[in-house]
């Protein structure tokens, strides 16, 4: 079983640029996810605060 | 009548959070599959070996670059044409959104490079036409965010992107010529000349899985975006009303 | 006189009263041009097969260096919003404008060129094609210039802002000018590149100056 | 929007119906109408940021009311914008006065972009006769003030539109611009200015912008 992990995560020897593209890829769009989320929040707070939480 | 129609869009803000839940789990699953499809069940390319995997992301990567461009200029064309304020903020957040498309295009597409020519940067036509439409995207967020009044910078990277769309196309026909130019020789396909049906599921999947993923961010960003321009409207308000009662006691006594 | 022409003759007047303008972007032109042959090394063949490339890269710096004061100037002390309110149209204002910068960068900049052509060993066959190619350049360079100007008016760090803006959009013009220079030294045809040269500029004329004008009355609303 | 809005324009002079004007995310005032026969004036009042500067921009055309229209002789001024900026004199805070070039340069630009006028009675009327041919960067700010204002009598224009034309002027500058403002009343135009100071003027309606302030949210 670890033998077919190991061909597998060889990626046929590029390796090398198979996972970094996709490990990029996780980044970016994760980031992009994080990011708006974090500010949508951030701005949802503050909005609740300032309105003392009455309408959404 | 006393504030701006966008200062409280309840028609978009109901409609969004309505959407928001189908497009985040669309995305995600098609995302899911896509990168499963990818990764274990696609053929090696008989030439690229295992490295085409690499297109699976660079290609959707590539197409939504250039899909967000144009989506930026339409909004930008109807922010200017019927001053739509919800326009005005849906190209203000698709650009953040498009410049990373753009970036991971530009990433995926050097690993590329760097595997089939040993160079981390290859002067081919695509991928110059990406960098420049990656400074494209640079350029707008620079000048959106270089002035003080908000208003000023959606207007001025209203007309930006509507100038950078009619100019897209004549520099990808001049890096193309120049490309020629001077490569005559390396045809350099990134995904191959042709894309057998075991390829192309998991393209398809991936290309959509981007499209609903840069859907929800938008929304979520356009809805952020009304809330912090509430915000201002309120803390205005507050002031004015601070600024209405107090003086006038002060000079009266 | 016209309007139009009243106003090329203002801006060329101010230009002119400063005296430095002209003087400043030729002076970078060739300083920067100079700074190659210490980057890269004298040897002739080598700086022949690159001149082209320097003079029009340097050139287009040179313009673009200029433009930020396009509008810079009469907008700080209010012209630019009297201006607005003239009869003649904005954007017949901004084709004034950029014929009158134009005057002052393009013109002194293709006049110049060849005399760097020689310390660069530019080769026999190119010098014609290289002032034709500026001279149908740089009037592009200046009105795609307004429009960045336009557009980072009252902008945090302008001058910045104005080159990140329009380089990517220079592109075109520098490919296809120093396609002309360089396939008139190989001994081709170079009227494609200058008709292409020339249909750049005949998309910016009527284009360049509707957007700059619509950037300008954002600027002033 | 009222409905038939063309039918309720005054036939003749210069109105505004129920205007509104927004400044970024704040509503600067809201449902103003004003109404201008020939040989008015219209003097603005209120305190800062009332916007009053903004009323007389909207008015010159430099951007569009939020709501509410503009009329000259009952035509919308929206519909024929380079008619209406024929018609208008806007003097604003800044001068537009070239340090470089001479009085007398800056003075025929201006008249010559508008087709041509009197530059030489117009800067005897604000008194800058004498510094006709002296470049602009030797002159104190109240000089400059003036030669502003020369531009209004060097090319002819119905509607003047002045904000705080009276800062920075002297006694004797401020009677040559009440003298001007009377001649351009009587030749029929209209007048619409903002001030602090206090600038007698026979028969002037006077409109104060905080009456039309938005309210609050």
């Amino acid at each position: 079983m670890s033998e077919a992990i190991a061909r597998f995560l060889a990626m046929g020897g590029y390796a090398a640029y198979v996972w970094p593209a996709y490990g990029l890829t996780l980044c970016v769009l994760g980031g992009l996810l994080w990011w708006s989320l974090a500010s949508y929040r951030r701005s949802r707070r503050t909005l609740e605060r300032l309105q003392g939480g009455r309408e959404p | 009548m006393n504030l701006h129609r966008f200062a409280n869009p309840a028609r978009f803000m109901r409609l969004s959070s309505a959407l928001l839940p189908w497009c985040g789990a669309g995305a995600a699953a098609l995302i899911g599959i896509g990168l499963y499809l990818a990764l274990f069940i696609a053929p090696p390319d008989y030439q690229q070996g295992e490295a085409v995997r690499i297109m699976f992301v660079h290609v959707p990567a590539a197409w939504m670059a250039s899909l967000v461009y144009a989506l930026m200029a339409l909004a930008s064309a109807i922010a200017l044409i019927w001053r739509h304020p919800l326009a005005d903020i849906a190209a203000l957040s698709a650009a953040p959104l498009g410049a990373g498309f753009t970036l991971l295009c530009l990433v995926t597409g050097s690993l590329w490079g760097e595997r089939m020519w040993g160079t981390w940067w290859v002067w081919d036509a695509r991928l110059t036409s990406v960098l420049v439409l990656f400074f494209l995207y640079l350029g707008y967020l620079a000048l959106v965010n270089a002035f003080d009044e908000p208003g000023r910078g959606a207007r001025a990277g209203a007309i930006l992107a509507l100038v950078g769309i009619v100019n897209l196309p004549i520099i990808k026909f001049s890096v193309d010529w120049w490309n020629t130019l001077h490569q005559p020789a390396s045809v350099f396909r990134l995904g191959g000349p042709t894309i057998d049906a075991s390829m192309l599921w998991p393209l398809a999947i991936m290309v959509l899985g981007f499209m609903l993923f840069f859907a929800t961010l938008l929304l979520v960003r356009m809805r952020t975006t009304l809330i912090e321009a509430k915000i201002r409207v309120l803390l205005l308000s507050e002031i004015e009303r601070h600024a209405a009662a107090s003086p006038r006691q002060a000079v009266a006594s | 006189m016209s309007a139009f022409r009243l106003l090329v003759q203002r801006d060329l007047r101010l230009a002119l009263r400063q005296g430095g303008d002209a003087a400043m972007v030729v002076g970078f032109f060739v300083l920067a041009t100079i700074l190659f042959p210490f980057g890269v090394g004298p040897e002739p063949e080598l700086l022949a097969r690159i001149a082209a490339g320097i003079l029009w890269v340097t050139a287009l710096l040179a313009a673009l260096l200029s433009l930020e004061r396009l509008f810079q100037a009469d907008w700080e002390d209010g012209s630019l919003e009297a201006l607005s309110l003239m009869p003649l149209p904005l954007e017949a204002q901004v084709l004034a404008k950029c014929l009158a910068h134009w005057l002052v960068t393009g013109l002194p900049l293709s006049a110049t060129a060849p005399l760097l052509a020689l310390l660069l060993q530019l080769d026999a066959a190119g010098y014609k094609v290289l002032v034709a190619s500026l001279l149908l350049g740089t009037p592009t360079l200046s009105l795609i210039g307004a429009v960045g100007a336009a557009l980072s008016l009252g902008a945090r760090r302008g001058g910045v802002l104005l080159s990140l803006l329009m380089l990517p959009l220079y592109i075109p013009v520098l490919i296809f000018g120093v396609g002309a220079i360089e396939a008139s030294i190989g001994g081709f045809g170079v009227g494609p590149h200058l008709l292409l040269l020339g249909a750049l500029l005949a998309g910016a004329l009527p284009l360049a100056p509707l957007a700059a004008a619509a950037a300008l009355r954002q600027a002033l609303e | 929007m009222p409905a038939g809005r063309h039918t309720m324009l005054p036939a003749a002079g210069f109105a505004g119906i129920d205007l509104a004007c927004r400044r970024g995310e704040r509503l600067v005032f809201a449902g103003l109408s004003f109404s201008l026969a020939a040989g008015g004036a219209l003097v603005l009042t209120g305190p800062n940021g009332s916007g009053k500067s903004s009323l007389l921009r909207l008015m010159a055309g430099l951007g569009r009311p939020e709501a509410g229209v503009l009329s000259w002789d009952g035509a919308p001024v929206g519909e024929d914008p380079p008619a209406h900026r024929a018609r208008l004199h806007f003097i604003g805070h800044q001068e537009a006065v070239k340090p470089l070039l001479s009085v007398a340069e800056n003075l025929a630009f201006w008249a010559g972009m508008r087709g041509g006028g009197d530059v030489g009675q117009a800067l005897a009327r604000f008194r800058l006769a004498a510094f006709a041919g002296s470049p602009c960067r030797l002159l104190s700010a109240g000089q400059r003030r003036r030669l502003a204002l020369a531009r209004l009598l060097a090319s002819p224009a119905p509607l003047w539109l002045l904000d705080e034309p009276a800062t920075g002027l002297d006694s004797d500058a401020l009677d040559d611009l009440q003298a001007a403002i009377a001649a351009q009343r009587e030749a029929g135009g209209f007048v619409v200015l903002s001030t602090h100071t206090e600038l007698p003027m026979a028969g002037a309606a006077t409109l104060c912008l905080s009456d039309f302030a938005a309210r609050p949210a």
